[in-house]
């Protein structure tokens, strides 16, 4: 035994401990317990990573049986480490801890009570480490739900930290309410899974899938897959459920970074690639994976193009690098697909936490158009900032050239027109994040603040991060990832990689050119093509879409006919019948219970005699 | 003539007949007396007319089992004559009656 | 001598002692009347127990039972210095229904008594000595030992109701 | 010899003794505390007041008995019968003596010896409680019923120490009965120390003995605990309203306790009729001495004695007294009256100590008593036995 269970115990205890007695700890108490519980959960990952690896097999921890229920249903509390969760495991946790650190110095000077619940905002977040470690450690599907709906319920809790605010309300519930319909459709897989394996381990699931004759696979495994991606479509933020990640930026900076970005949005890349070998099996539902995730790539990136917003463009460059992740998993390449969560949560949560940075050195300023020229003022932001965009435009060996160079290599084997499309989208994303760097940091500044620099807290996180998204790409999580997701397709054509790496260029060139060399080139694009950018602009109108037609239909709906029709029509008329036969039929019988504890006694005796009767006449007493 | 004379051991039915008997008196107060202490009193009654059953089967079975349930009886029954009271001593406080029948707040 | 049946008599006269003191408890008015006649139900009871084989049993009837159960009914009707039942104005249903169920209920105990236990087996004075307090001690505190204690709870529990609920409110 | 006619006899001579005795530990009592307070106590029925119990029975008998108006009769009249019949009950499982041969015949001292003894005087000492209970509530008076409710409440009270302080030395006498006990407690340690419960390895008993005692002074209503009548507030507490031989009854029966606790008390505690140092070191000629001293004084006295008759009736009863002393050297009774003069004393040294704390400690106040009772003795109890419990259980 390697003790798993401490991983995610030691942020529960955080919870705990700042949960039950936070409101009564000094802040720094707080941020002791909040960033030690999960410091400890690191080492503890470290710690058995080390002593059990090499890992070529799955290793797993029975705890003790969860349910059981007759001789099908018996899933155990069972926790498992391979080394695709090893990948996940050390991000979650290395991350967590950094953006825990950094975060006891984003949170240190919120108005309000209890220093605008201090203790509450790290309780969620070590909450939710506690669920996402559960979610990566989990050994079969429902402990995996689990984790699953946990990091969802964090994640609402979190988007509505503010919750005086009404939009960081909506943003919680309609996160929470979109994730619904990715759950069920979650649920149904697992539903489909234990109808068709009879068992919920990953293991004895998976042993069994290969072992399928083909009809079962074109039928079933199809369905579980596509509904798997449903789940993951939700959690992830793919098309058509992506609407809830950029209101989800309403949430404090940390948040974004941590569960928008770096951990709880690539759950979905997880599950899909935990499930490869069903994928496997359903070629068809793969290239659903591949072309929702390619749709997303390119939409949110058009999107990020034209947002003002400084988290908003990160959120939707979130959006479309899941997109990338989702295409790599479709086209088979799951290890890259992890590969890049890993960078990106690298690079992402680098761009976050610096996004948090400006706004924390602006007092909040979000918006774009009142940066400016912030280069000189806050110099470590900035630099730290500009290596996160390297790494997300695909400069040459940078972390995120890496392994957006295996996944495009990935689709181009699958098919050269994939190949094309996420190129074009890269030169879009290194264009919309340099649009941000560029907009905040050169120029003039055009805002009213007095920008400072962060404190130490911040900055040194900010650092690591750096660190990690230019060098973080020689960690070579595709070659560490064989064993569990098998090779990634061969066929490394130098050509492929001189193309992307140019398309990267060509977008920072372009931002360069319309937003430092010529600031009124963007005005005269959008206003040439005035019907395309007012389409971006306002996103799509999906979320308009969405409301016409199925948000109001719904709603209308749920007033007139299951309001006014059937719960006061007929729920109110029969709760109302049951009540008026009740007090009919208890008039009667009160006359039995006048009070009278003795009249009580006398019946119980009457009934005790026709007791001793009944058995003296059916001959009980032999 | 009958045989009134006696006979050298007492059958074991004369000890449950009287516990019969100090039961169906206990009960007998409980639904004739209007006064919470008497009611009371006659719970205790029972249990009493229990009690002797148990001694009575415990030397039936030569066993001692009858004896400690008894024992445990007297526990429960002391318990009970503690809060009992307690909630009698109560009862009069607030309502300066100790009938039975006219406690009846509860009633509609 | 020739046997006298000192066992018979003992048990009548015991007999009467309980019944006439229990039948006296349900015919009084004045509660106090009824508490001393339930004492002497209780010490009927004990000698009773006493001719049984249950020596401990015996004694602690009388210390627990009529020395610190009944002491406590006395003091309370003392304290509280109730009067006689005031007489009943009209017939209630209890008692209307109760009187004859009652006799009903005996006949039907006394029935399957006579029908359930045979006849032949007699209860002698010393015919069964299990009850001294060594027996029922060792079984208190072996076979019964969880009981025992959870009674000791129980009665802990008692002790804390009792005192706040006869507690006056400090104002 | 019979069985009945045995118990008959015992019981006779126990009871003529015993009332006698009950009769005369007032005149003791009195004359301790008169000279206590440095005055002579009774003095004019007889020598020195000793026909004074014989005029006070004559007194109560003969006096009429006054039923008061409104009291509950029934009650009223059974509350002192009631008294004096429990407590004379309970010297009936006292054991005064080893087994002796008489004529021939073998029989204990002492009435009878049940296995539960103690039990059943804790049972008699329960049920003890109505009588002053019932006392009081019947006599229509509000000093009655006070007296009667402060009696209950405080009896009930008390008896938890005391029998808690009575299990402590249980167990290691391992018995109820009474007499096992005092066999229990025969011998001596080192040749020296005689094995009473107070003494006894490896726990000794003295504090049970001091809780027993502290709760048997309010068990029998005595002086720093005599709440009940407590005569400054509630003129004679609940006897206040009885008179003749209802008082009589109360009185004899308060007496009759005194003498069964501290019976109870020499034989749990103070090894019954054992002596203080073994025979080989001639603790048979402790009662010679005594009596011996105790006719020295008299003889002393007589020469100046404060009346006339003094020098006639003092010498004459050293003269009895040295005659006693004699009887104690004759070894053919030697095992009859060596043990009954040991039990004796015992219980004599503590029914003194019980007179002489009349006359020295002033009474308690009715809260102070019940705080003493659960909040420091009940503890003290508690701890007491447990840790007797521990000592025997380890040891």
């Amino acid at each position: 035994m390697h003790q798993l269970w401490l991983i995610p115990a030691f942020p529960l205890l955080g919870f705990l401990i700042n949960g039950i007695f936070g409101k009564k700890f000094s802040k720094r108490a707080v941020s002791l317990f909040a960033v030690g519980s999960v410091l400890l959960s690191f080492l503890w990952v470290v710690k058995t990573l080390m002593a059990i690896s090499p890992l070529e097999t799955l290793y797993t921890e029975h705890y003790f049986t969860w349910i059981a229920s007759g001789a099908a249903l018996n899933i155990g509390f069972d926790l498992s480490v391979d080394r695709l969760t090893s990948v996940m495991l050390l991000v979650v946790t290395g991350i967590g801890s950094l953006i825990h650190i950094y975060a006891t110095g984003y949170m240190a000077h919120e108005p309000g009570p209890n220093h605008g619940g201090y203790y509450r905002f790290f309780s969620y977040l070590n909450l939710f480490m506690f669920f996402m470690l559960i979610l990566v450690l989990a050994a079969n599907y429902l402990l995996l739900f689990v984790g699953w709906e946990g990091v969802g319920l964090c994640s609402y809790l979190l988007i509505g930290f503010y919750f005086v605010k009404k939009s960081a309300t909506n943003a919680g519930i309609k996160a929470f309410v979109v994730n619904r319909i990715g759950d069920f459709g979650f649920s149904l897989a697992i539903f489909l899974i234990f109808i068709q394996f009879g068992s919920l381990d990953f293991q004895k699931v998976f042993a069994q899938a290969g072992g399928l004759a083909d009809e079962v696979q074109a039928g079933v495994i199809t369905a579980t897959c596509l509904l798997l991606m449903v789940g993951a479509a939700g959690k992830s933020a793919q098309v058509p459920l992506y609407v809830w990640l950029p209101d989800a930026m309403e949430g404090p900076t940390p948040v974004s970074a941590l569960i928008h970005a770096a951990t709880m949005v690539t759950a979905g890349v997880y599950m899909v690639a935990r499930s490869a070998p069903l994928f496997n099996h359903a070629p068809i539902a793969m290239e659903v994976v591949a072309v929702i995730g390619l749709l997303t790539a390119v939409m949110a990136a058009t999107i990020g193009m034209t947002q003002n917003d400084i988290k908003k463009v990160y959120a939707y460059s979130t959006v479309s690098q899941l997109g990338y992740m989702f295409l790599a998993c479709g086209v088979g390449a799951y290890s890259a697909g992890i590969y890049h969560v890993m960078t990106h949560a690298f690079f992402k949560a680098l761009l976050f936490l610096g996004a948090g940075s400006v706004i924390h050195a602006l007092q909040g300023e979000q918006d774009l158009r009142n940066m400016g020229g912030l280069r000189s003022k806050i110099p470590v932001t900035f630099l730290t900032l500009l290596c996160a965009s390297l790494a997300i435009a695909g400069f040459p060996y940078t972390s995120g050239f890496m392994s957006k160079d295996e996944i495009l290599v990935a689709a181009h084997h699958h098919s050269p027109a994939m190949f094309w499309i996420g190129v074009i989208t890269a030169s879009m994303t290194a264009f919309y994040v340099w649009r941000a760097l560029f907009l905040c940091f050169f120029g003039r500044y055009r805002g009213s603040a007095h920008p400072h620099e962060s404190p130490l807290v911040i900055t040194l996180p900010l650092g690591v991060l750096a660190l990690l998204s230019i060098l973080g790409g020689f960690f070579r999580v595709p070659v560490w990832l064989e064993p569990v997701l098998g090779k990634a397709p061969e066929g490394h054509d130098p050509a492929l990689v001189i193309i992307s790496v140019a398309a990267g260029l060509i977008g920072i060139f372009l931002a360069w050119l319309f937003y430092v060399a010529k600031p009124g080139l963007p005005d005269t694009f959008a206003r040439a093509l005035k019907g395309l950018y007012t389409l971006v602009y306002n996103k799509y109108f999906v979320d308009e879409a969405y409301d016409a037609v199925i948000i109001r239909p719904v709603v209308d709906g749920s007033r007139t006919v299951l309001w006014k029709g059937f719960d006061v029509g007929v729920v109110d008329g029969i709760v109302n019948g049951v009540g008026s036969v009740s007090r009919g039929v208890g008039g009667i019988l009160r006359t039995l219970q006048g009070g009278s504890i003795r009249n009580y006694a006398a019946l119980t005796l009457l009934g005790a005699v026709l007791v001793l009767a009944a058995v003296a006449f059916t001959g009980g007493a032999q | 003539m009958p045989d009134f004379s006696l006979p050298a051991a007492v059958p074991i039915s004369w000890y449950l007949i009287l516990s019969a008997v100090l039961f169906t008196l206990g009960i007998a107060g409980f639904l004739l007396r209007r006064s919470i202490i008497t009611v009371f009193m006659s719970i205790e009654l029972m249990l009493n007319a229990v009690n002797l059953t148990f001694v009575t089967f415990s030397y039936k079975l030569k066993a001692v089992d009858g004896h400690i349930f008894t024992f445990f009886v007297m526990v429960v029954a002391a318990a009970e004559a503690a809060v009992g009271l307690a909630i009698i001593l109560t009862v009069f406080r607030n309502r300066s009656t100790l009938e039975i029948d006219e406690v009846n707040s509860l009633k509609l | 001598m020739p046997s006298i049946p000192l066992d018979a008599i003992l048990f009548l006269v015991l007999a009467a002692i309980a019944v006439g003191s229990a039948i006296n408890l349900v015919v009084q008015t004045h509660p106090i009347n009824s508490a001393l006649s339930l004492v002497g139900v209780m010490i009927s009871l004990a000698v009773l127990y006493l001719l049984l084989g249950g020596e401990f049993i015996a004694a602690v009837q009388v210390i627990v039972y009529a020395g610190a159960i009944m002491v406590l009914f006395v003091f309370v009707i003392m304290l509280l210095n109730a009067g006689a039942e005031r007489p009943r104005t009209r017939l209630s249903f209890s008692v209307a229904a109760g009187v004859p169920v009652l006799l009903a209920f005996l006949s039907a105990a006394a029935y399957f008594i006579l029908k359930k236990v045979p006849p032949a087996e007699g209860v002698t004075f010393g015919g069964f000595t299990g009850g001294s307090p060594r027996a029922v001690g060792e079984a208190l505190f072996t076979r019964y030992l969880l009981p025992f204690e959870v009674t000791s709870i129980l009665i802990l529990i008692a002790i804390i109701g009792a005192i706040v609920l006869a507690m006056k409110e400090i104002d | 010899m019979n069985f009945f006619l045995l118990s008959l006899i015992k019981t006779a001579i126990v009871t003529f003794a015993l009332l006698t005795l009950l009769a005369y530990l007032q005149l003791v009592e009195r004359k301790v505390l008169a000279h206590i307070q440095l005055r002579p106590g009774p003095y004019r029925v007889g020598p020195h007041g000793f026909f004074q119990p014989l005029a006070d029975v004559i007194k109560l008998v003969t006096k009429e008995g006054v039923i008061p108006p409104g009291a509950n009769k029934f009650f009223y009249l059974l509350a002192p019968v009631l008294g004096v019949a429990l407590a004379l009950t309970a010297i009936v499982v006292i054991p005064f003596g080893p087994e002796v041969e008489i004529f021939g015949v073998k029989t204990a001292m002492g009435l009878t010896d049940l296995n539960i003894g103690i039990l059943f005087i804790l049972a008699l000492s329960s049920i003890g409680v109505y009588a002053i209970a019932l006392g009081g509530w019947a006599s229509p008076s509000k000093y009655s019923l006070l007296g009667g409710l402060r009696g209950s409440a405080q009896m009930i009270s008390y008896e938890l120490p005391m029998a808690l302080a009575i299990v402590a030395p249980l167990l290691m006498l391992n018995t109820l009965s009474l007499r096992e006990m005092v066999d229990g407690q025969a011998g001596f340690y080192f040749g020296f120390i005689p094995k009473w419960s107070i003494f006894a390895a490896p726990a000794p008993q003295i504090f049970s003995f001091i809780i027993f005692l502290i709760a048997v002074f309010a068990e029998t209503n005595r002086v720093p605990f005599d709440l009940p009548e407590a005569e400054a507030e509630l003129v004679a507490g609940f006897h206040t309203e009885y008179s003749s031989m209802g008082f009589a009854s109360f009185f004899m029966a308060e007496y009759c306790n005194i003498v069964t606790v501290c019976c109870v008390a020499t034989v749990l505690f103070l090894g019954g009729w054992h002596p203080l140092w073994p025979a080989e070191y001639g603790s048979n000629y402790v009662a010679p001495l005594v009596f011996l001293i105790a006719a020295g004084i008299l003889f002393y006295h007589g020469r100046q004695g404060l009346r006339r008759w003094d020098k006639v009736s003092f010498p004459a009863t050293g003269v009895v007294f040295v005659l006693l002393a004699a009887l104690f050297l004759v070894p053919v009774l030697q095992p009859y009256i060596v043990p009954l003069f040991w039990f004796a004393a015992k219980a004599g040294t503590i029914i003194f100590v019980f007179i002489w704390i009349r006359g020295t400690l002033p009474r308690f106040r009715y809260d102070q008593l019940m705080r003493f009772a659960w909040t420091f003795l009940f503890p003290l109890a508690v701890l007491n036995l447990l840790i007797t419990a521990l000592v025997v259980a380890l040891v």
